[in-house]
């Protein structure tokens, strides 16, 4: 589905990733590393927000590096940013709907699809008029899942999913993370790593914009340095 | 040397200075004066006291020119005084009508005695009209005002209009006389129904507007709609839209103004002047503010030869001599006006459209037409 | 509950100073409400552009000028009234602010609100001299017969042409309305302008919309431009007063409110002209103008704070 | 651009303008005053910039400033240079008073409001003719101040900039500083550090419109007369603006440098192309915007710096 | 004693009740957890605590006060502090002049002793290069230059709204401990909203939950989550 080879990126002069080679295929890959480590600075280069200075960004074998973001999202490719990026003026509801209207394989299905996120996040549907911007933390969290899910993506990409979530939703949202993962691929960085490693195959350790560790899940919960700095025993 | 200064990018001025160096070309080709080409410095003041003043410094000390020409705007102009003043050169103005401002900084003699004012003041227009209404009501028995109606646009040109028209036709009770704003189109205004109601309630023989360019049309236009026909209509822009002719709603229309293209059959310096423009930059004078600028030329031309000199006490000494034969159909002195000394010309004209013509009315020495009376009625 | 009745109450107090103004000096409404389209027509697409997507334009009133001249010399040339002009000329200054777009503007958007200002301000200048130069501070104007159009009602006279104004306010306003609420290009619209990164990451081509956006202001600036020719000289700076008063009016409704365009210049409208009518008032129309503008800015300020 | 950098032109900027009367001819010495007025009102648009409120209220307030100061020479018979005084003074009550209501409003509503006072200044000027002269405008008498004489009139131009940047300098060294960077950039998060908001908006809409209203009635001392049309001209608002933005906001150097880039070009642009410079000159305005985008410091900026500010700079404004 | 009160603190959102007559209080020293679900209202509380927003009904007593309506920058100045859930740094001011606002203007001191009081919190909460700009921090720098910017108040009641939210095992424990320190020598009482639930059962003494505006439970951290309507509302099968 997605492979990178030998990305570079930053921001300025400054190199923040420094020749990373990732792949995800028809499974959830989680990308796993400190704060300031550059996995947000990775996804924005998938997703065309920075422009990526060397190396090879490819999806589905055809080369998509520095494609712009609005042809990565209609290719299938879905975000959920870390820093959420609603339309805070306007509803829920019309938030949502975008998710899909200029997504080519999804916008017919957005009536069905939109059940189904209501009946993820109910909250939602109760709050279908409310102006995303005077959300909660939480529920604008939530709504920037939806949003992604709403686009019946083929790559799902997640920066954080859980930041600012309860617990019981939390617990939720991998619980659809894991469902999915059979029809969608997913790219998820996370510093709940002991949920996550719930729901992925596969993950990768990203420390100072470069991969430290590729393991399988099993691998990572065993590994002693995983343990130590990101499971905290 | 001479230095002109206008406001390069509005009509007038980019006329004025064409038609100046018309003037400088055809002395040159006679030539030039006591033996010397002359040569104009153009310089533009874009209506702006500071940008104006530092363009008479300019042309004081890098271009060292010695005299000066032009001028239009009363605000530019008041810029210049201060700097026209420290040099004490001859300036030959054609603009500023403002006496409250302009006449007023320059102040009285000697100070201001370099200054030639050759456009009148406002009170000369107004005076002038006063006069012209008169005569014509007394050479036209059928031609009868008893009120006048001022519509003047808000700003400076048509508050001196409405302070000179209150004093010279309201004074001794010949006439009622009333007036009310309105915003010109050239400002973003352009709406004249309330200034048209107004006029409507005082039912005006004579209705007279002190507006610009753009008003003549929709102005007319409004007052058809409204079905507002006084006896007379009369309009006072510097300039008229281009094609006002061949509107029908220019027909009768009169206007005050100092010239039109019908003096080129009676007077043979305006016939001069008009080819000679019109041959060397494809387009009508529009205004008379070219010929101001030209005619200034020419004085100032006039004026160094008789004195042998540029300087400015033997100038103005000579330039008081004057008597000039204008491309407007007068003849130019200079003589005392309220405040200054050097007042050229101080009557303007009453024209009227006529066929698609301007066509002079008053004063009769000048005139081209007989009036057309009343204006048509709209039904 | 409180906020419906006070909306009651401000309409049905609006309703009462209209029909008693109507009985009194009717042409006060009418003339009133003929600004009012003119004001309305010009400031909504501007509502369009900096309440919805945040471009500000200062050379609004010159694309006008532009669209104005435009009309003139193809009208003049084909003989043709500029009544016809109105959608050709739309489709062209759409067109030209299109490329407008995407050669300046396009380039600021990233870059702070106050670079597009200057921007469009040198694009103003740029304009209004290019215009001068090629045709010199001399007006322009169309001779038109159904300019005067007139009606009587009793011993009443006024002039009927305006009121083309309002009709194309009220067409502009409904049917932006009608744009942004229910297709999706226009919600995509609102997007953008909220927030242009979210945009792109839903997969909407941020700076199509932007263009696509400014050309749909623009094209209505251009129909207004054809049609403001049959009612006004044209000159190279006949534009510029506009883009303040367009400016004030979005303000006045307050930023993204369209419909609230067209209220605000009718209140306007038909207070200037109140004043208008008036002796010892006449000259302080112009005051009453700004003088509203700040009271409802204010008040409303002062609600928002309050709720 | 580091703090000593602009520092350093700031100083050379002002040692050029202080011996410029010595070998400069009477031409560049009035092209020097009209820029440095436009510069000092450039410079003082920006400082109350420095909080993220872009006011378009500056012609308002130099005509305000124009008006006090003919009006009390004119009318009350004052001292000329008393009278420059005054007309900060008496612009800096004004905005006082209205800086009591307005400062509550943001964005794009400041913005107008200013607009609209400023309008509103000029319309009742306008209107009470026997007072101020009306539309036609009013003319000191006994003329203009030290004679016209350049040098003098240079001296107090330079007066004027020299308060306007001591006040720049001043805050950008003081608690302004930190109070209005951080209105600018977040004001809940200000509050929530103690910064009294409103107050120190006051304080800098006071002090900022004082100035102003000054550089009008040293307009006005250097021309002799005052009218709507002039005092209120929109350019007072606009150019100011732009040499700001076209040179660097935030600082002051950026406004001396942006007044300088634009007051020289048009000067020299009206000398090459006298029928079309206007054309030329806001062509070079669009350029400047487009590939400076943060003005000439900008570009020195990002030469030492490698952060983005472009995105920094959107949200601040 | 007593720091802070609150009696029947209620807020309305339109037609919503963010907050339902919460009636609280904070010891000196003490730390004390709020938690519940998304949109319980927990930071509207501390809004309404810190002068954000005003209250529609209630009361807010500090040191004995009434400072119901008090303007946020006052309550910054008589001892209220906080950080934010959506951090917004200071962007235009560098790291070490962010940690200066709170002492220069909460504090009234000298930009000259204010530098000196913020190089000290810096180094305090382990934060180095103090001239980068907040766009250059990682998420955790950013998380302590607010906790620093906090405490440049000099508060005696500090607020944390998810502080914690998006570090990892490793840097949750640290900040857990710098938090702990700082309260303790300051004799602070700080209330901390977190989703994240090890560091709730760490790091406070007590804890208040929060639904649908309302409070629901009271109690150390042990004890109110075995609370079953606690379980049902917020914590799930996760706890
Ligand atoms: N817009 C930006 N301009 C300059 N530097 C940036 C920018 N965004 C991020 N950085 C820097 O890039 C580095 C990597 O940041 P990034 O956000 O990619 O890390 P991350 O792994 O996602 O961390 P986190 O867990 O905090 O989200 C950090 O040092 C950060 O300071
Ligand atoms: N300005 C507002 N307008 C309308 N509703 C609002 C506004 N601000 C907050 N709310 C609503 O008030 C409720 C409480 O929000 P608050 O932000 O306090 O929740 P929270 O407990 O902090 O949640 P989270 O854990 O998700 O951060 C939510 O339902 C939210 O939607
Ligand atoms: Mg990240
Ligand atoms: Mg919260």
């Amino acid at each position: 589905m997605l492979k990178i080879r030998g990305l570079e990126c930053g921001y300025g002069r400054m190199k923040v990733i420094e020749g990373v080679d990732l792949e995800v295929g028809a499974e959830s890959v989680g990308l796993f590393g400190p704060n300031g480590a550059g996995k947000t600075t990775l996804i924005g280069a998938i997703m065309g927000i920075n422009k990526p200075w060397a190396g090879s960004i490819e999806l589905d074998g055809k080369s998509i590096n520095g494609m712009e973001t609005h042809l990565m999202a209609r290719m299938g490719v879905a975000l959920v940013p870390q820093e959420r990026e609603l339309f805070p003026g306007m509803s829920v509801d019309d938030n949502l709907m975008l998710g899909a209207a200029y997504i080519p394989h999804a916008k017919d299905k957005s009536a069905e699809q939109l059940e189904k996120v209501f009946s993820l996040f109910p909250i939602l549907k109760e709050r279908r008029k409310q102006l995303a911007g005077t959300m909660s933390g939480g529920q604008q969290r939530m709504v920037a899942i939806a949003r992604a899910l709403m686009s019946n993506p083929k790559l799902l990409i997640l920066d954080e999913p859980s930041l600012g979530l309860q617990p019981s939703i939390v617990a939720e949202v991998f619980e659809v993370l894991k469902a999915l993962k059979k029809t969608v691929s997913i790219l998820v960085t996370e510093q709940n790593v002991r949920e996550s490693l719930k729901s992925i195959d596969r993950g990768y350790v990203l420390e100072n914009g470069k991969i430290v560790i590729e393991d399988s899940a099993e691998g990572l919960k065993t590994n002693p340095y995983v343990l130590k700095s990101y499971l905290g025993l | 040397k001479i230095g002109g200064i206008w406001m390069l990018a509005d009509i007038t001025g980019n006329q004025g200075s064409k038609a100046a160096q018309l003037a400088v070309e055809e002395i040159n080709a006679a030539g030039g004066v006591l033996g010397k080409k002359l040569e104009l410095v153009v310089a533009d003041d874009e209506g702006k006291a500071d940008k104006a003043a530092a363009q008479v410094e300019k042309l004081a000390t890098v271009d060292k020119v010695e005299v000066f020409l032009g001028g239009m705007a009363s605000g530019a102009e008041l810029g210049k005084i201060p700097a026209f003043k420290k040099y004490n050169r001859v300036v030959m103005s054609t603009g500023a009508a403002g006496s409250a401002t302009v006449e007023k900084a320059l102040g009285p003699s000697p100070e201001s005695d370099f200054y030639f004012h050759l456009h009148p003041w406002d009170y000369n227009q107004g005076a002038s009209y006063a006069e012209g209404w008169d005569a014509i009501q007394k050479q036209y028995p059928n031609i009868q005002i008893k009120k006048i109606f001022l519509a003047y646009e808000e700003g400076a040109f048509g508050k001196s209009s409405w302070d000179a028209t209150k004093i010279l036709f309201g004074s001794q009770s010949r006439y009622t006389v009333d007036g009310a704003p309105f915003k010109s189109a050239a400002f973003g205004g352009g709406d004249y129904t309330a200034v048209l109601e107004a006029a409507k309630d005082f039912k005006p023989d004579l209705f007279l507007w002190a507006g610009y360019d753009a008003d003549a049309l929709p102005l007319l236009e409004q007052s058809k709609a409204m079905k507002f026909s006084p006896g007379i209509y009369l309009g006072a822009p510097p300039g008229w839209p281009i094609g006002f002719g061949s509107s029908k709603l220019s027909k009768n229309v009169m206007l005050y103004g100092m010239w039109s293209t019908a003096l080129n059959d009676t007077n043979a310096q305006s016939k001069k002047f008009y080819n000679a423009y019109v041959k060397k930059f494809r387009e009508e004078p529009a205004t008379y503010f070219a010929l101001l600028a030209y005619d200034a030329v020419y004085i100032l031309a006039d004026g160094i030869k008789r004195a042998g000199t540029t300087e400015t006490a033997a100038l103005v000494k000579a330039l008081e001599q004057t008597k000039y034969a204008s491309a407007l159909g007068e003849t130019i002195t200079f003589k005392p006006s309220n405040i200054i000394k050097h007042q050229g010309i101080t009557r303007q004209k009453i024209l009227q459209w006529q066929d698609g013509f301007q066509e002079i009315i008053w004063p009769f020495e000048a005139a081209t037409a007989d009036p057309v009376y009343p204006f048509p009625l709209w039904k | 509950m409180a906020v419906k009745r006070q909306k009651a109450i401000t309409w049905a107090l609006g309703l009462a100073a209209s029909v008693a103004i109507l009985l009194w000096k009717p042409t006060v409404l009418i003339y009133g409400l003929q600004t009012a389209g003119l004001y309305a027509a010009i400031a909504i697409p501007m509502g369009l552009v900096l309440g919805i997507v945040h471009i500000v334009n200062l050379a609004h009133g010159e694309f006008m000028m532009l669209a104005s001249y435009a009309t003139y010399f193809a009208c003049k040339a084909l003989g043709m009234d500029p009544l016809f002009a109105i959608i050709p000329t739309a489709l062209v200054t759409a067109a030209f602010g299109w490329i407008i777009f995407q050669i300046t503007i396009r380039r600021a958007l990233k870059a702070p609100e106050l670079n597009q200002l200057i921007l469009t301000f040198g694009l103003a200048i740029a304009f209004t001299q290019v215009i001068n130069l090629m045709f010199t501070s001399q007006t322009y104007k169309m001779p038109l017969d159904y300019v005067s159009a007139s009606m009587d009602i009793g011993d009443l006279t006024f002039g009927t042409w305006s009121f083309v104004f309002i009709a194309m306010a009220m067409l502009f306003s409904f049917g932006l309305q009608f744009f942004l609420t229910k297709t999706t290009t226009g919600k995509a619209a609102l997007a953008v302008g909220q927030n242009p990164r979210g945009a792109a990451i839903v997969g909407i081509d941020v700076y199509k919309i932007y263009g696509l956006v400014f050309a749909l202001a623009l094209a209505l600036v251009g129909a207004m431009g054809a049609l403001f020719l049959t009612k006004s000289a044209i000159f190279p700076q006949v534009g510029s007063p506009f883009t303040m008063k367009s400016f004030c009016l979005v303000a006045m409704a307050g930023v993204g409110n369209i419909p609230g365009i067209l209220s605000a210049s009718i209140l306007l409208g038909v207070a200037e002209n109140f004043l208008r009518a008036f002796r010892g008032t006449r000259g302080w129309a112009d005051i009453v103008f700004f003088v509203l503008i700040i009271v409802v800015i204010m008040s409303r300020s002062l609600k928002g704070r309050k709720s | 651009m580091n703090r000593s950098t602009s520092r350093i032109i700031t100083m050379a900027a002002i040692a050029i303008m202080m011996v410029l009367p010595a070998f400069a001819g009477d031409y560049p010495l009035q092209v020097a005053r009209n820029v440095m007025m436009y510069m000092a009102l450039a410079i003082t648009w920006d400082m109350l910039l420095r909080s993220g409120q872009i006011s378009f209220g500056l012609a308002g307030l130099v005509g305000l400033g124009s008006y006090a100061t003919i009006l009390a020479v004119v009318r009350g018979g004052m001292p000329d240079w008393l009278s420059i005084l005054f007309a900060g003074l008496f612009s800096g009550l004004v905005a006082f008073g209205i800086g009591f209501f307005i400062l509550r409003l943001r964005h794009t509503y400041f913005s107008i409001v200013t607009l609209a006072l400023g309008e509103i200044f000029r319309i009742i000027i306008h209107n009470l003719h026997d007072f101020t002269g009306g539309p036609e405008g009013i003319v000191i008498q006994q003329g203009v101040m030290f004679g016209g004489k350049s040098g003098p009139l240079y001296w107090l131009t330079l007066a004027g900039l020299g308060v306007a940047l001591a006040a720049s300098y001043w805050f950008e060294k003081s608690k302004f500083h930190f109070a209005l960077t951080a209105i600018r950039n977040n004001e809940v998060s200000a509050k929530t550090s103690g910064v009294n908001i409103f107050r120190w908006l006051l304080a800098t809409f006071v002090i900022t419109s004082a100035i102003q209203g000054m550089i009008g009635g040293i307009f006005v001392q250097s021309y002799g007369f005052a009218s709507p049309d002039s005092v209120f001209s929109a350019d007072f608002t606009l150019l100011p603006m732009a040499m700001a933005l076209l040179g660097g906001i935030h600082s002051t150097v950026g406004p001396i440098l942006g007044g300088i880039l634009l007051g020289l070009v048009s000067e020299w642009l009206k000398l090459q192309i006298p029928y079309g410079h206007l054309v030329v000159y806001g062509l070079m305005i669009i350029v400047v915007i487009l590939f400076m985008p943060s003005g000439l410091l900008g570009i020195a900026r990002k030469a030492g710096s490698r952060k983005s500010t472009d995105e920094n700079q959107r949200r601040a404004v | 004693m007593s720091k802070l009160t609150t009696t029947d603190l209620t807020r309305r959102f339109m037609g919503l009740v963010a907050v339902n007559k919460v009636s609280f209080s904070m010891d000196e020293g003490e730390i004390l957890g709020i938690i519940g679900p998304n949109g319980a209202g927990k930071t509207t509380f501390i809004n309404l605590v810190s002068g954000i927003i005003m209250p529609t009904e209630g009361k807010i007593e500090y040191k004995g006060r009434d400072i119901t309506y008090m303007p946020a920058h006052e309550r910054a100045r008589i001892g209220i502090a906080r950080t934010y859930q959506l951090i917004h740094p200071l962007e235009n001011l560098s790291l070490l002049e962010n940690v200066m606002v709170g002492s220069i203007f909460a504090r009234g001191k000298s930009l000259k002793a204010a530098r000196k009081q913020a190089e000290k919190l810096c180094a305090e909460l382990g934060l180095e290069n103090l001239d980068r700009d907040p766009s250059r921090l990682t998420i955790l720098e950013v998380k302590r230059m607010e906790i620093a910017k906090a405490l440049s108040n000099e508060p005696e009641v500090l607020f944390l709204d998810e502080v914690m939210a998006g570090l990892n095992a490793d840097e949750t424990k640290d900040l857990i401990a710098t938090v702990q320190k700082i309260a303790k020598e300051r004799k602070l009482a700080v209330g901390v909203v977190e989703h994240v639930m090890g560091v709730i059962r760490e790091l406070t003494h007590r804890v208040i939950v929060l639904e649908a505006g309302e409070l629901i439970a009271e109690g150390p951290y042990e004890e109110v989550s075995k609370n079953t309507r606690v379980i049902e509302a917020y914590l799930g099968g996760a706890a």
